[in-house]
């Protein structure tokens, strides 16, 4: 025990915020700003390892910071589900910063401090999510979350940024003052408490219809989990620069979304609430919705990020699936594949940066051949589509296994079917970038010889690729340590 | 296309004695033999004891005629067929392999006598 | 309620109730008097630090719910002055003098910029008596006084708007208009207290209250109830007799905007308060109709009538001052819902909403001062070069939607909780919406503080720290009471307890 | 030890060396090596069950090795050899790379024990493959290719689907023979039929093998298919509806055999043909059947390979495979016409080659379990594929007509793998007991009987009489550059023409609601301009005297709320 947890979880929210700080100290010193903000993410890392070993997959008491009203404190703990997601963002922000020094520096974008500065508060947002005991701490930070990514999606500060970023904020923020905080107060003003408890905290209190309306606030108003029709923000959020799209709108922003999603489907409403009182029906459909109708859309862009970001807004409704399925099954798949489709999503995102960093293109129609050339880079493509997909040997494979199988218990076989089709709509939308890529002849004029991205650029999608082949060999020890979650309520 | 420099001296030997069959001759003397075959093992069918397994199949000629028959019917049968699923070769076009050159590049085409 | 001590120990602590209307009131004249303008400004500056400390002390001693009685003069009431603290009125009176120590140092630059110097020592002195206006408003316990108050310190806020008029001539005619109508309003009020003169043949607030609940509702009373509700209002700024408001916020001087808004409106909404539960009855049938059936409509309509307004402006100053009318709609909201959760809302909400339109003030103060106006045409770009200053606009802006972490948020919670615990659901999402449109005014001013380049050829500097530090102090408040709500909180659910138990509150 | 190494790990790390070799005849080499060494692992495998994982809370069998998974893995072995020996000259990573996986996950699939291991390298088999048809690398091979992946991916998710099914039932994922009955059965063969072509299902095979490289097709006809032909003798033995499902299979391909143009599609049907006889003999069941199954994937792996590399080498040296075409070639590349004959000899299932000795044997089979209809029908295709793939595929590419060309004979390295396969073929027709030792029952059959060599020679010669009468008549139709129309036409052109159609009118609704709305929202907002707006009418700076008036209704309205309450 090198660090008490406690301390610990402290040291994750603080060390990033300290990050933010030294960007905006030292903004005219680049090098140093960037070591330091380094070593924070190492440090963040290791925190969170800490806490690891430290707890392992179990959970600890609420350290509470604040009573703000009676019965509602700022409290953090511990619990599998949001160390999970903390081990995930902060292991891929180390990733990401690499990336975002060399894209940024290979890019020649401005205002690096600003940049670097909200990146490294949304981490320490994030953290705050993901050790949150109670949904009133969740919320608080979400939209803490919410406000520290706008910088970054108006970073550009081109019209087309500043609306994007005003369809980013406008979703993000009216979805959730105008509806999750209604259902938020609404659950804290039935039962008394917003602590995430095992086996929920609403049987008993509610019942009937209300249910389901009570889950559709929470459902339409965690709008981080894109789910549809309050999707339009993820698209629109790719203006912003390619790390962002790549940690933020693969990693932290959405998971933050649907990883609160599986927060109130187990811990506020509880599983067993949900399948008995069947409100979640209605959400299990919106999502299989969602799945096809969003992978759909995604063929027809031609834009590479917009495709990838439609694509996110169907993986993410995979979890919500697995939240609504209601069966333990279902919700273990949806964690599991919060950690797999973020390892696949933050591949595909930052080999679509390194193509842009290199060439200068955004469409697939202009990628033709540029596999060739950039043989390390769609590689990696190719096997964060593959995770995505849900082909073995990796990690995508797993999560949609555990969603099968979770429908399977509650004999939706509508939804295994959706769950197929999707995963063949994928192949539809992602696999030609590769065919394409490597097969396609270049236009003329194009180097011959292999041009990589930066050696900055062009690795950390490389280690995202394999890291999700190393997630199929380790799937097993993954799901044995999130199995708290659904086990014993 | 190359024809003006057909000259068999170039083939390859098994390819000159293979020219035989070039004359139109030689042809009909190949169909003959097939006709006289077909004769034969017709006719070899009375002469051995057949083993069968079901009754048709002792129908004297039962293969042969079997063979015979199938085969124009399956040839007409397809002939018709094609009047409802023939389609230019560009039907798919730019979907399909069949409308396109095979990539150069990717073949040694070496005329024989080039 | 709870324990009650009358005095006749004397010891300073004691006299804490008249000193703190003693104290701002002195030195009014004080500075006149000596006409030193290099003491003006810490003469005011002293005494309203004093007043804040004597506030801090009063509220201390209320916030468990207990209630102090100072007679002037050693009168017993009804026949004597009686100075009534409790949990509401020492929250209020921390609210006031707080804001006003903070925007005494702000005030320094900001005036010697907007208005001649000869005028200083004019000025301070009219902002002591503005202050001893609120303040007597406040903490007094007779219905009378508070007429008296209210009028010294209307008088000085008119003065002090048309002290703007050496930036834009058009304070002159904002000040004359607020003259009028505060007039009318302060009549209306007084002829409201005269009828229940008439009715009970008292003016002492506790007396009154026992009177009225053993005669019952007669007309008299119920005429005395609606002059002062909408005398009152006028004072508030309910919605449509909110007219005075924005342009008496424009163009008054900065610093006058920031404390005007911080803690006028608010001490309007006190006595209403003070009116409608300690001295008449919520049991009356007549109350709650009014309260349902005019308030709380002109409530929401001001939520978004006044929103909208907000939206469309192209002036900072202007969209705040709209900001603010829509904001006094959540306020009279929680009032009428009439149950305690409400109320604690109402009185968070006044606290809250007064440091985080301070901060935003401030912050468009500082603005006015580097660039000469607050048209988002001249203010565009200004986060790049006024990074402090833009910053803390942007924490107030939060808090003004109601961001969770922010104090904003905190009231917005209550009041949310407080229409679901009524059933009132079609409100809260009302509330929601609303917010939501707050969303929209702040961000543009986000944008056009952060998204656009700034004006060629101007470099402005950084404000001064004498500005900088008040107006972060309630940045960094408006925060702070976003997470440690124990004593905005706490001391609202006492004052709420406290003013629902109607005049046994009082007795 | 030895036996706890997958024999598949051998390809996937012959893969990722093959990248540290530089790219020429040492590579070349190490592809002609790994099967070979490949085929002695498999070879020297004993029986049992190895390589046994823990895995995700399951116990994965890696490598399970029976008689009939070694003979499947054998064959394998032995078709990536000729493949690779056939592809010596080929320079291009990717399909080198791809041939290894892929030939790698169906000899992995072949001993996987379970149901999730064989999903692994199902789905292994899905992607390796397609390279080969994009390496073609045109617009056409790009989209066939991505047709082609969905199809295979398709299979696959549609196992896993029927795997999870099946383990909720069970409880149990191990890949033992199954019942048709559950939902979870059902999809797990009709994953098979897809891989397997079953009727309707069949025409992604038609579309890819025609269109893959000249060296890819030879790779890609040796394994999918069969690998779902050892998943259904493994599963579904003895499945009554599989008979059928075969015969079908068996007979309808001939027909657009022959009427088609492309020789490589040609022989892509026949392929489908050949697969009906195998599936008839999954679906009788018996010892003798499943045997025939075996041997005949075995035989049939081995020309069918010869076949195209045949028409391959056709290809490479002439660039094209169209019958309409060619012709004559036999002047010039007399030895490839000699071993695409043997091919066809051997497919038309003439006595001494391989085909007459392993087709028999699921002919006998089925009319020894008196399926009496479908032997008739087996009957009638032996006589249809020695007319389309035994006549039609050398006829029309080495003689008939003579097309002009003279193209140089195949290159050595073809010839030889070609070569190779011939005389297997004609070794296993000779010497029938060496291939019937390897498979997974005992038997006891003689194929060669004097009543089987004459009856069998009847059919073919007759055949050919009726070839040679239809062709001297005029009859026979004549090759011509067109395409025929096949289940492929659903998803090619009625869906899509479907799926624009219905884009087109919902874009259209949609336009209209969205500009509904659209048209709403702004006038609203202009509105809420119009009155909020600095200049509107609410925002506006009001005389003082309206404020009065305000004053005054406010008052009259509370005062009458006060009154009448």
């Amino acid at each position: 025990m090198i660090v008490e947890t406690n301390t610990a979880i402290l040291l994750t929210m603080l060390i990033p915020a300290g990050a933010m700080v030294t960007n905006l100290v030292f903004r005219n010193r680049p090098d140093l700003r960037d070591g330091l903000t380094l070593a924070a993410a190492v440090a963040t890392f290791i925190t969170v390892l800490t806490i690891l070993s430290n707890v392992g997959n179990g959970t600890t008491e609420p350290l509470v910071m604040f009573e703000v009203f009676p019965g509602l404190d700022l409290a953090f703990n511990v619990e599998p589900l949001g160390l999970l997601f903390a081990i995930v963002a902060s292991g891929l922000w180390i990733i990401t910063h690499l990336y975002g020094i060399g894209y940024m520096r290979g890019n020649n974008e401005d205002n690096h401090p600003r940049f670097f500065a909200s990146f490294s508060l949304a981490i320490s947002a994030v953290m705050g999510i993901a050790f949150a005991s109670n949904m009133f701490t969740l919320f608080i930070f979400y939209e803490i979350l919410t406000l520290s990514t706008y910088p970054l999606v108006a970073h550009k500060g081109t019209p087309e940024a500043i609306r994007g970023a005003r369809t980013y904020l406008g979703i993000l923020l009216g979805t959730s003052i105008g509806l999750q905080l209604l259902a938020v107060i609404w659950t804290y003003s039935i039962t008394g408490t917003l602590d995430f408890t095992k086996g929920g905290i609403l049987e008993g209190h509610i019942a009937g219809p209300a249910v389901a309306v009570l889950l559709a606030l929470y459902a339409f108003g965690i709008g981080k989990a894109a789910l549809m029709p309050f999707h339009r923000w993820l698209p629109a959020a790719m203006v912003a620069p390619t790390p962002v799209s790549a940690l933020l709108h693969a990693v932290a922003v959405v998971k933050a979304g649907v990883f609160t999603m599986l927060k109130v489907g187990i811990y506020i409403f509880g599983i067993d609430f949900l399948a008995e009182s069947g409100a979640s029906e209605w959400l299990m459909w919106l999502a299989a919705y969602s799945i096809i109708a969003a992978s759909v859309v995604a063929m027809t862009k031609d834009n590479l990020k917009a495709r990838l970001a439609y694509s996110t807004i169907s993986q993410l409704s995979y979890i919500t699936l697995g939240m609504a399925l209601a069966t333990s099954m279902g919700a273990l798949g949806g964690g599991m594949h919060i950690a797999m489709h973020a390892m696949g999503k933050i591949t595909l995102f930052m080999a679509a940066g390194s193509i842009y960093v290199a060439t200068h293109k955004t469409n697939i129609s202009q990628m033709n051949g540029l596999g060739k050339i950039m043989p390390i880079t769609y590689g990696a493509f190719f096997i964060g589509a593959l995770s995505i997909i849900g082909l073995p040997p990796l990690g995508g494979s797993w999560s949609k296994w555990l969603l099968i199988v979770g429908a399977a218990d509650t004999q939706q076989w509508v939804m295994i079917g959706v769950l197929m089709a999707s995963s063949l709509l994928n192949v539809a939308y992602l696999l030609p970038i590769i065919g394409r890529g490597f097969f396609s002849p270049l236009p003329e004029g194009s180097p011959t010889k292999i041009s990589e991205s930066p050696l900055l650029v062009w690795l950390p999608p490389a280690i995202t690729a394999f890291g999700t082949i190393v997630l199929f060999f380790y799937a097993g020890t993954l799901q044995e340590f999130l199995s708290p979650i659904v086990s014993g309520n | 296309m190359n024809k003006q420099n057909d000259n068999p001296e170039t083939f390859p030997r098994l390819g000159q004695i293979l020219l035989w069959v070039d004359k139109k001759k030689n042809v009909d003397r190949i169909v003959y033999a097939l006709y006289a075959i077909c004769a034969l093992l017709f006719v070899a069918d009375f002469l051995y004891h057949k083993h069968t397994e079901i009754k048709v199949e002792e129908i004297p000629g039962f293969y042969a005629l079997y063979g015979f028959f199938m085969c124009a019917a399956l040839v007409i049968c397809a002939k018709g067929l094609r009047l409802l699923l023939k389609r230019p070769e560009d039907y798919y076009a730019p979907y399909d392999t069949q409308s396109e050159e095979y990539p150069e590049d990717q073949l040694e085409r070496i005329d024989h006598d080039a | 309620m709870s324990v009650e001590s009358t005095h006749v120990a004397m010891t300073l602590n004691d006299h804490l109730p008249i000193l703190q209307v003693l104290v701002p009131l002195a030195t009014a004249p004080l500075i006149v008097l000596i006409g030193s303008r290099r003491l003006t400004w810490s003469l005011a500056f002293i005494a309203s630090a004093l007043s804040f400390v004597i506030a801090i002390l009063l509220l201390m001693q209320v916030i468990d719910g207990s209630v102090i009685s100072y007679q002037i003069g050693g009168w017993a009431p009804p026949l004597g002055i009686e100075y009534r603290v409790d949990a509401t009125n020492a929250f209020v009176l921390f609210l006031v003098t707080g804001i006003s120590t903070l925007v005494l140092p702000y005030a320094r630059e900001s005036v010697k910029s907007e208005i001649p110097a000869r005028h200083h020592t004019l000025f301070y002195a009219a902002f002591m008596l503005c202050l001893t206006g609120l303040l007597g408003v406040a903490i007094t316990g007779d219905a009378f006084n508070v007429f008296v108050f209210l009028e010294i310190s209307s008088l000085a806020t008119y003065v002090l708007i048309a002290q703007g008029s050496y930036r834009d001539k058009r304070a002159l005619t904002a000040a004359y208009d607020y003259l009028i109508m505060g007039t009318i309003g302060a009549t209306f009020f007084v002829i409201g207290l005269g009828m229940l003169y008439m009715a009970t043949g008292t003016l002492n607030m506790a007396d009154l209250a026992d009177r009225i609940a053993d005669q019952g509702a007669n007309r008299t009373v119920r005429a005395a109830f609606a002059f002062i509700v909408v005398g009152m209002g006028l004072k508030i700024a309910i919605y449509p007799l909110h007219l005075w408001l924005p342009r008496a916020y424009t163009f008054a001087p900065s610093a006058v905007t920031v404390f005007l808004a911080a803690t006028a409106t608010k001490v309007a909404i006190y006595v209403l308060l003070r009116f409608t539960f300690s001295i008449f009855q919520p049991a009356f049938m007549f109350e709650v109709n009014t309260l349902e059936f005019i308030i709380l409509p002109f409530a929401i309509l001001a939520m978004f009538a006044a929103s909208f307004i907000a939206i469309f402006q192209s002036d900072f100053k202007r969209m705040l001052a709209y900001s603010s009318i829509a904001q006094i709609g959540y306020m009279l909201l929680g009032i009428s819902l009439l149950t305690d959760t409400g109320l604690t809302a109402a009185i968070a909400h006044l606290f809250n909403h007064g440091i985080t339109k301070a901060t935003l003030f401030m912050g468009v103060g500082i603005l006015v001062l580097r660039s000469g106006g607050s048209f988002y045409n001249r203010i565009q770009g200004m986060g790049k070069t006024m990074p402090w200053t833009s910053a803390a606009i942007v924490i107030g802006g939060l808090s003004l939607i109601g961001v969770p972490g922010t104090a904003g948020f905190i009231s917005k919670w209550v009041l949310v909780e407080a229409t679901i615990e009524k059933g009132w659901w079609p409100i809260s999402i009302l509330i929601v919406l609303s917010s939501l449109l707050a969303v929209i005014y702040v961000w543009r001013v986000i944008e056009v503080l952060y998204l656009k380049a700034p004006l060629a050829g101007t470099n402005y500097k950084e404000a001064p720290l004498t500005m900088l530090i008040p107006m972060w102090i309630l940045a960094l408040a408006c925060i702070y009471f976003g997470f440690a709500t124990d004593v905005t909180l706490t001391a609202s659910r006492a004052a709420a307890q406290g003013l629902l138990a109607g005049s046994a509150g009082m007795m | 030890m030895l036996e706890q190494i997958p024999t598949a790990f051998l390809f996937f790390a012959a893969a990722i060396v093959l990248f540290a070799i530089p790219q020429g005849r040492a590579r070349a080499a190490l592809l002609l090596v790994v099967p070979v060494i490949a085929a002695l692992h498999v070879w020297t495998l004993p029986f049992g069950v190895f390589a046994q994982k823990e895995f995700f809370g399951f116990t994965l069998d890696l490598l399970r090795v029976d008689k009939l998974s070694r003979v499947f893995a054998l064959i394998f072995t032995i078709a990536a050899f000729l493949g690779n020996l056939y592809a010596w000259h080929v320079r291009d990573t990717v399909q080198q790379v791809a041939a290894l996986l892929y030939a790698g996950s169906a000899i992995g699939a072949v001993f996987a024990g379970d149901l999730i291991t064989l999903f692994f390298y199902w789905e292994g088999t899905a992607i390796a493959s397609v390279f080969l048809i994009w390496a073609r690398r045109t617009e056409g091979a790009f989209n066939t290719g991505m047709r082609y992946l969905v199809v295979q991916i398709g299979s696959g998710v549609v196992l896993i689907a029927g795997v999870a099914l099946i383990y909720r039932e069970t409880g149990s994922i191990a890949f033992e023979l199954m019942t048709l009955g559950s939902l979870g059965t059902w999809l797990v063969f009709l994953s098979f039929g897809v891989k397997a072509a079953f009727p309707l299902l069949h025409n992604w095979l038609q579309d890819s093998y025609s269109a893959a490289t000249v060296t890819g097709t030879v790779i890609l006809s040796a394994f999918t298919t069969k690998l779902a032909i050892y998943a259904l003798a493994r599963g579904f033995a003895g499945t009554e509806i599989l008979i059928y499902i075969g015969a079908i299979m068996t007979l309808f391909p001939i027909f657009f055999a022959v009427i088609e143009n492309d020789l490589r599609r040609v022989l892509a049907y026949s392929l489908n043909n050949q697969l009906g006889f195998m599936v008839v003999g999954i679906g009788v069941g018996t010892e003798l059947a499943l045997n025939g199954t075996a041997a005949h994937a075995f035989a049939h792996i081995l020309y069918k390979a010869l076949l195209f590399m045949s028409i391959g080498a056709v290809l490479y040296r002439t660039g094209t495979a169209k019958g309409s075409e060619l012709g004559g070639l036999y002047r010039t590349m007399p030895l490839t016409m000699i071993f695409c004959v043997v091919g066809a000899a051997a497919i038309s299932a003439f006595p001494l080659f391989s085909g007459f000795v392993s087709k028999s044997l699921i002919l006998s089979a089925s009319a020894h379990e008196g399926h009496y209809i479908v032997w008739a029908i087996l009957l009638f295709a032996s006589a249809g594929v020695f007319h389309h793939s035994g006549i039609k595929i050398p006829y029309f590419a080495f003689f008939a007509h003579d097309s002009g060309l003279r193209p140089k004979e195949a290159p050595r390295h073809m010839l030889l793998a070609m070569g190779f396969a011939a005389a297997l073929s004609i070794a296993i027709g000779v010497f029938p007991s060496n291939l019937y030792a390897l498979l997974p029952y005992d038997v006891e059959y003689v194929p060669y009987t004097t009543t089987h060599v004459i009856t069998q020679l009847q059919l073919l010669m007759f055949s050919a009489l009726a070839f040679a009468v239809l062709v001297r008549t005029g009859v026979y139709p004549p090759e011509l550059k067109s395409v025929n129309l096949d289940t492929d036409w659903t998803y090619r052109r009625l869906i899509p023409r479907v799926i624009i159609g219905v884009r087109k009118v919902v874009s259209r609704l949609w336009q209209i609601n969205s500009n509904f709305w659209l048209r709403r929202i702004n006038s609203a907002i202009s509105r809420l301009y119009h009155s909020h707006g600095p200049e509107g009418r609410i925002a506006q700076v009001w005389p003082t005297g309206s404020m009065v008036l305000w004053i005054a209704i406010l008052l009259g309205i509370t005062l009458i709320v006060n009154f009448v309450s």
